[in-house]
């Protein structure tokens, strides 16, 4: 079970041995394989709980309520896995695109500043908080997550110091302190009301009192706190407001990863505390259901309203997360489950589109109103239309099932709100349609006026066709994944397994528990 | 080869080329569209399980996808889709052939033909399919890769404009189509369309919306009024597309769908409206093809109409008349794009007042294009007159009304068709003083079609039994093919009906089409004159323009909101939260608080209204820095020795932070903010202050014990130290420290990375942000 | 500023540098048992470092700042994960007593092993921080 | 005692939000610390109460106050010290690169939209000839 620990072990060691190694060619090399032992572990772990398990891990060996547990059920499983997958691209990625010009008729320079000055340890320390908090089953150990995830965040949006990076970093930074403090001061407030920090813990606690006290304000004011927190973290309208001028402004790799995973550990949180904490909290629930309705409409029209890649697809991430959520808080299990399948899929998806973004900058600069580009780079053009038809839902492409899958659910639950939701959904599809093409238009037909072709990195272009090939496998195989995916969701209407695994040893240490050998340790001690 | 491993194949094959396609293209230019012909035959061979379909046994295969979610890619190959795949399949060969003879040197043949295998084969996905989730895959599959085929030449603004204006309309209805599935499936608890039961979805309440979102989508794919300006800027596709395209396929799919689910459609009001859009259609259509002077747009129009034709007697319930008017289109229309492709590659333009007498200069295209032309027209002894007559027959059962409106229609048919022969008779007049006759590789792929519109009306006359004129060989044994998927009897197609009104009618028809066509000119005034400053089309930019308008100004005004408004937003939300529990959890007994506990907060409320009344730096750090030993005393107050230390600590740090960096930072600037605003900002905070005091006393009383105990228990003897709070920070919840402990070294990395990589000034920055 | 008091300055600091330090580890090895710990010593050997570096303007150690981090943050890790070559979970702590030659009876821990990473990394940026500032003032004067 | 903390907390943290709201980064920056000790004496009282008891020291006598909400505010000031740190080089950074210490004009705003260009007419589909003697000019376009 110590397994749990590496996917946060791994990065960690990595990022300290980073900031040590003197070489780049060394740096790369350490980060790479890190990257590649994290994925294989996240990969095993994923193998284990699709069995069913909940493995749990109990840190420094004290029992559940009282330490600190690691828990992966399936949607840690998932989630670890995919994060895995993108890390590892992101740091094969970054480490072709750091030897060359950020983008077109920049110098390169910059780009090697920011490799030597720890750009591959930041992200590692960044892969470390996401892991961090997918695995964590202690509701404060969340909260240092977040910290260890933003404040790597904050460095990888930084590092450069350009001027846009200055400028909405500082916007970035004081958002997210906002929202720390209401996540630490609700933290605290949870454990001053329920005694416990332990996310099992509390969810068996609320679920006794609320069995035999009814519903309590005072529970729902927590609930709602968290919920702010979270929603801000991932976005949701009209929260996100930071999201679309952060995103753009660091390096493509950054960008690709921030936008892949980071607002996505912000719907996880929603759905642990939503499906295990709070599952009681009816209202709360329609009121998310209905920001996410408007997130979809207000990403699609942020869409259509930029004309630089990064930021069209900053807007892009809102839309998917407010997809994301209609899922969630739709009831029943059908809405979980196309929740998790849009999951996978949308992290795969905005990330290929942002590796493919950076191509695009490094073409033509920001914008995307360069025309004329299919005939150069055909094969952008093809992994473009292909990963665009599955952000705008077209078939056949997992971007079709998913939302499928999601309107579905939302109108088999029925009612009024449901029914506008989907409608929202509906209409959403065919503006994030109207906005992909319009860059279809805009940087692929057209005239070309292009002097010289641009020698794209070989590094780059072998990491986006990866990610491209995961967004076409993912849509062949959704046969597999989408049942993996309704078996998560059944696993997570029901807490009981998630529980019972983790409250399963309440007795008492030992005393004479097991000692460390005593040799090794006295030298270090004076 | 299986049977079934064949109807899969005929969908899947020109996917396959569509891979291959760029490939081939690359060795062997515009040729390799001989080779990919090869992908239509599968769906060719399928012809031989035509008697089991005719028999009402048809040949069924599939394979699931994603089998939790219902979506198996089933197909059946039942009468109706049988006949219509082998039209798609072998139309298809004919404008591979057409288009490797068509395109020039210079082109991206590997591109075109794999857009075109791609668009080949969801149509035959679209027809054949049974799965109602699959039926929308491939509808918005022939979207997607009509889109490419419209807009392959890209480079030009209208060809993305055309491209785009069919993408989006067509889109439209695709989600109309999404939505109407999926309450299929949910009213019809099935998701396979030939075991849904009318009976079953009658009398369920989802029945009406998911009809009303059939024929929206329908209506949308099928251009018919008034979604139809997309078809006409369709045109802006090679022309060998065009003749794919509007003549049997991608303009279809709304008819297939009016078609399969006809069973659904004929309740109620639904067959009459059908059957009026079509009618507006195909009048509307055949108005407006009048006045082209672009042969491909007059076409275009034609197509409109034609498809109004069909959308009425399909909607109607005739679907005998319909399938066989729908075969006789297909083999007419065809041939008349390809005649105009052949015109426009050897004359150079397609504007029919520049263009006469080819008819000397092009022979074969024109012996091609007159029974293409003339069977549009209805003409006796074609297929088209054959329909005609049928179509005459059923709205003349309709009533007065659709009777009118079809004869008035059908004259400006008659009349177009003869503006359309015009550029053949007449004196030459070309451009190119070179024109000659196009190469055998372009008119031959043209001719099967014509010939085929011929076969199906005068060769079927049988001389033996005189005067019969039972037209009774392919065009009936096509339609009869789709007899026993709207249960109709297997009928007969009659070329002579006897002297009866139907025949006066057509007669009228032609005599007044004639008419018409020598009185074009004021008539053509007349059109001008009534042409209304707006129509859809210019709605249509309108609403895009709207569109992008909207979302800027929406995005302008959320995003671009200052900075404080959004934090507004975020603090707000925290302030209302408190409404939701204020005052309700006031404790009941105070105790008495000891005199330091009011001198601490003397401090603080001093400390606050110092910072906010501070007019320089100095005085608001200070006075911040108090604030912060404040809450050291606080903590000294409540037994956190820890605490205590660590803050003072970090205050001091903080003060040697701020004082090193002091002389840089800027002056305490007193931005005034409008007294609106700060109002709004200090109800806010107010609020916020609200919810944190209600939301303290309110987790006063704990909802189960606190888990404290443990730790105070087992710190000395397990975790080995006196101080309980050191041992859970090292120990019990070492694991949070190990979380802080990155965060430092986080802020390490990054400040010696903000502080050392220099800072380029604004002035300097290029100006790509 | 005069000379003299500078001068009195720099005598007086370099007792307070050595009180301090003594201080700081005082708070180092009692964190366990009384209030104190890494955290704690780390930041008052920081602010003793930053004196001795603006008073006496020498550095207390030789090795840049910036290196203690990563080597603070291996040491706190290497030692949470010794245990789990034990088979126990991640940070697994034990304790106990032993009898060194010289010293006498010991009381030691492996978590005041991991606070020794707490310590470094404390130093490590604070000083970081501190001196990187310092210098960024001083460019920006010159 | 159970109502003049909370309300010092809470006083401490709306000043910090007042603070934050205004437009010149120094105020946010103290905005946020004034927010941050408010926090940390909330998180004390809504964990420990506000009762008085023995600091959590063994050697000393019971009963003793919640040790937990202690070592959690313990780690959440760390944390906020370095995230301070941060935000203070952060906006000496931001206020060098760009001369000013407003807030607001730190905030750029969005692209202007570009005006919708000529369009297709379905009624006039383009009558260049689209082939034939045009493949020059088709071609060039594409070669330029």
């Amino acid at each position: 079970m110590n397994l749990l620990s590496l996917p946060i072990l791994l990065p960690l060691f990595s990022g300290a041995v980073l900031l040590l190694l003197p070489k780049r060619a060394l740096r790369t090399l350490m980060a790479l394989i890190a990257a590649i032992l994290t994925l294989l572990v996240d990969l095993s772990i994923l193998r284990t709980v699709l069995r069913g398990e909940v493995m749990v891990l109990q840190m420094s060996n004290w029992p559940a309520p009282w330490g600190i547990s690691l828990v992966a059920d399936g949607l840690t499983g998932i989630m670890l896995a995919l994060s895995g997958l993108i890390a590892l691209l992101t740091v094969m990625f970054a480490s072709s695109s750091l030897a060359h010009e950020p983008r077109r008729g920049q110098s390169k320079t910059l780009n090697q500043l920011r490799e030597r000055f720890g750009f591959q340890a930041l992200l590692q320390f960044l892969i470390m908080g996401v892991n961090m908090s997918f695995l964590t089953g202690d509701l404060f150990n969340l909260f240092v997550a977040f910290e260890v995830m933003l404040i790597s965040s904050y460095g990888l949006l930084l590092i450069g110091n350009e001027l846009p990076q200055l400028r909405e970093g500082f916007k970035y930074v004081v958002v997210n302190l906002l929202a720390s403090a209401v996540f630490v001061v609700a933290a605290g407030m949870m454990y001053g009301l329920v005694g416990t920090l332990n996310m099992a813990d509390i969810s068996v606690k609320i679920a006794e009192y609320s069995s035999s006290h009814g519903a309590d304000a005072r529970l729902s004011l927590l609930a709602m706190m968290l919920a702010l927190v979270f929603a801000t973290k991932a976005a949701v309208f009209p929260l996100g407001f930071w999201l679309p001028s952060a995103y753009p402004v660091p390096v493509a790799a950054a960008s690709a990863f921030f936008a892949a995973l980071l607002t996505k550990v912000g719907v996880y949180s929603l759905i642990r505390t939503f499906t295990l904490l709070f599952p009681q909290e009816q209202l709360i629930h329609t009121i998310l259901l209905v920001l996410a309705a408007f997130s979809m409409l207000v990403g699609a029209f942020g869409m259509i309203s930029q004309s630089r890649w990064r930021h069209t697809l900053a807007f892009a991430n809102i839309s998917s997360i407010g997809y994301l959520l209609m899922g969630v808080f739709t009831t029943g299990s059908a809405g979980m489950t196309g929740a998790l399948y849009y999951l996978i899929h949308t992290v795969l998806v905005i990330f290929c589109l942002f590796l493919i973004a950076a191509l695009g900058e490094k073409i033509a600069g920001l914008k995307y109103t360069v025309e004329g580009h299919l005939n150069s780079y055909p094969w952008l053009g093809i992994a473009y239309f292909a990963s665009a038809l599955a952000l705008a839902g077209i078939p056949p492409s997992s971007g079709f099932i998913a939302k499928y899958s999601l309107i579905s659910a939302s109108l088999r639950a029925g009612g009024t709100v449901n029914n506008w939701v989907a409608a929202a959904a509906v209409i959403t599809g065919l503006l994030l349609l109207y906005a992909t093409v319009e860059i279809w238009r805009g940087f692929f037909w057209g005239e070309s006026h292009a002097v010289h072709k641009v020698v794209l990195p070989r590094g780059m272009t072998t990491t986006t066709v990866f990610s491209l090939a995961l967004v076409i496998s993912l849509a062949v195989f959704s046969g597999p994944i989408y049942k993996l995916a309704q078996r998560t969701a059944e696993q997570l209407m029901t807490n009981e397994a998630y529980t019972k695994a983790v409250l399963v040893e309440v007795k008492t240490p030992r005393i004479g528990d097991p000692a460390l050998p005593t040799d090794e340790l006295e030298e270090d001690t004076h | 080869m299986t049977a079934e491993a064949l109807l899969i194949l005929s969908v899947i094959a020109p996917f396959l080329g569509a891979i291959l396609a760029p490939y081939l293209g690359r060795s062997l230019k515009a040729r390799a569209g001989y080779p990919l012909i090869l992908c239509f035959l599968p769906a060719l061979f399928l012809v031989q399980y035509a008697p089991a379909a005719r028999a009402n046994a048809p040949l069924t295969a599939g394979f699931d996808w994603v089998p939790a979610l219902g979506l198996s890619v089933d197909f059946r190959a039942d009468g109706f889709s049988l006949m219509f795949a082998l039209i798609v399949a072998a139309i298809g060969i004919l404008i591979l052939a057409y288009g490797a003879a068509y395109l020039g040197k210079s082109e991206r043949h590997g591109r075109f033909f794999s857009y075109l295998l791609s668009f080949g084969g969801a149509m035959l996905g679209l027809v054949l399919t049974d799965n109602l989730i699959a039926l929308f895959a491939f509808w918005e599959l022939t979207s997607i890769s009509s889109f490419l085929l419209i807009g392959f030449w890209g480079s030009r603004k209208a060809s993305q404009d055309g491209a785009e204006k069919a993408l989006m309309i067509t889109a439209l209805g695709g989600l109309a189509l999404l939505v109407a599935v999926i309450l299929l499936a949910i009213a019809g608890g099935t998701q396979q369309i030939s075991t849904l039961e009318f009976a079953t979805l009658r009398s369920s309440p989802l029945f009406i919306p998911a009809l009303g979102f059939l024929l929206l989508a329908a209506f949308t794919k099928s251009a018919q009024l008034p979604f139809h300006l997309w078809l006409p800027t369709a045109m802006e596709a090679p022309t060998p597309v065009s003749a794919f395209l509007h003549s049997a396929t991608m303009v279809k799919a709304g008819v297939i769908l009016v078609a399969k689910f006809g069973f659904l459609l004929d309740w109620g009001l639904f067959s009459q409206i059908i059957m009026y859009v079509g009618l507006a259609t195909m009048f509307w259509g055949s108005y407006l093809a009048l006045r082209q002077n672009d042969l491909k747009a007059l076409l275009a129009y034609s197509t409109v109409s034609q498809l109004g034709i069909l959308m009425s007697l399909y909607g109607s319930g005739h679907a005998f008349a319909a399938t066989a008017h729908l075969v006789n289109h297909a083999a007419f229309k065809a041939a008349l794009f390809m005649v105009v492709g052949i015109i426009d590659h050897e004359t150079g333009s397609r504007d029919i007042s520049r263009l006469g007498g080819l008819r000397r200069k092009l022979p074969i295209s024109f012996i091609i294009a007159l029974p293409a032309a003339l069977s549009m027209a209805g003409v006796p002894l074609l297929g088209g007159f054959i329909s005609k007559e049928l179509f005459y027959e059923e709205m003349f059962h309709e009533g007065f009304l659709p009777m009118l409106i079809a004869v008035t229609g059908s004259i400006m048919t008659f009349a177009y068709c003869l503006r359309f022969l015009k550029v053949f008779f007449g004196p030459l007049r070309c451009e190119n003083p070179n024109v000659h006759e196009a190469s055998l590789r372009l008119w031959l792929p043209a001719a099967p079609l014509s010939l085929a519109v011929i076969a199906f009306g005068i060769l079927s006359i049988n001389p033996l039994k005189g005067l019969v004129f039972k037209s009774d060989t392919l065009a009936v044994w096509f339609t009869n093919l789709a007899a026993p998927s709207f249960g109709y009897e297997p009928g007969h197609l009659y070329l002579w009906h006897g002297f009866n009104l139907i025949l006066g009618l057509s007669a009228l028809t032609w005599a007044l089409g004639i008419g018409l066509h020598l009185f074009r000119d004021p008539f053509h005034r007349f059109q001008q004159a009534l042409t209304p400053a707006w129509n859809n089309n210019t709605l249509y930019y309108k609403a895009l323009a709207g569109l992008e308008h909207f979302s800027s100004w929406f995005t302008h005004k959320t995003q671009g909101a200052s900075f404080a408004s959004h934090l507004r937003v975020i603090v707000l939300a925290f302030a209302l939260i408190g409404a939701s529990v204020l005052w309700r959890y006031l404790p009941e007994n105070l105790s008495p608080v000891p005199l330091a506990f009011w001198l601490v907060a003397l401090l603080i409320i001093t400390d606050i209204v110092g910072v906010l009344m501070a007019q320089n730096r100095l005085s608001a750090i200070i006075f911040a820095g108090l604030a912060g030993v404040a809450s050291t005393l606080l903590f000294v107050l409540l037994s956190a020795p820890d605490l205590a230390l660590t803050q003072l600590l970090i205050e001091t740090v903080t003060i040697i932070l701020f004082l090193s960096v002091f002389r840089f930072l800027p002056r305490l600037h007193t931005y005034v903010r409008p007294r609106s605003l700060t109002l709004i900002d200090g109800l806010i905070s107010l609020g916020v202050a609200g919810t944190i005091f209600t939301a303290l006393l309110a987790v006063q009383t704990p909802i189960a014990d606190r888990i404290k105990d443990f730790y105070l228990d087992y710190s000395k003897s397990i975790g080995g130290g006196y101080n309980v709070v050191n041992v859970i920070l090292v120990d019990f919840r070492g694991y949070d420290t190990m979380g802080e402990i990155t965060v430092l070294s986080v802020v390490a990395v990054s400040v010696f990375a903000l502080l050392r990589i220099a800072v380029k000034r604004a002035k300097s920055e290029s100006n790509d942000d | 500023m005069t000379r003299h008091p500078e001068i009195v300055f720099r005598t007086l600091a370099m007792p307070v540098v050595f009180v301090m330090l003594a201080i700081g580890f005082h708070f180092f090895l009692r964190g366990h048992n009384a209030p104190g710990g890494g955290f704690i010593a780390g930041l008052i050997v920081a602010v003793t470092a930053l004196l001795a570096r603006m008073a006496l303007d020498r550095r207390l150690l030789r090795l840049e700042p910036k290196t203690l981090v990563p080597i603070g943050l291996l040491i706190a890790m290497i030692t949470g994960v010794f245990p789990m070559f034990f088979g126990d979970a991640f940070l697994k702590s034990a304790h106990g007593h032993t009898h060194w030659p010289f010293v006498g009876d010991f009381e030691w821990a492996s978590a005041a092993l991991f606070d020794l990473g707490v310590f470094l990394v404390v130093i490590g940026t604070t000083l970081t921080i501190i001196e990187l500032l310092a210098e960024d003032s001083r460019e920006e004067n010159s | 005692m159970e109502i003049l903390l909370p309300f010092l907390a809470a006083s401490l943290v709306g000043a910090g939000v007042f603070m934050v709201l205004s437009r010149a980064l120094i105020r946010v920056i103290i905005g946020l610390s004034l927010i941050s000790y408010g926090i940390n004496i909330a998180i004390l009282l809504a964990g420990a109460g506000t009762g008085l008891a023995a600091p959590p020291l063994l050697d000393v006598e019971g009963p003793y106050v919640d040790p937990l909400p202690q070592a959690l505010i313990l780690t959440a000031i760390v944390i906020g010290f370095g995230t301070t740190a941060l935000l203070l080089v952060l906006s000496l950074r931001a206020y060098q690169a760009t001369g000013t210490d407003h807030v607001q004009e730190l905030t750029k705003k969005p692209d202007p939209v570009e005006v919708l260009g000529s369009y297709a007419d379905p009624e006039r589909p383009s009558i260049s000839p689209e082939y034939g003697p045009a493949e020059k000019r088709v071609k060039d376009n594409k070669q330029s």
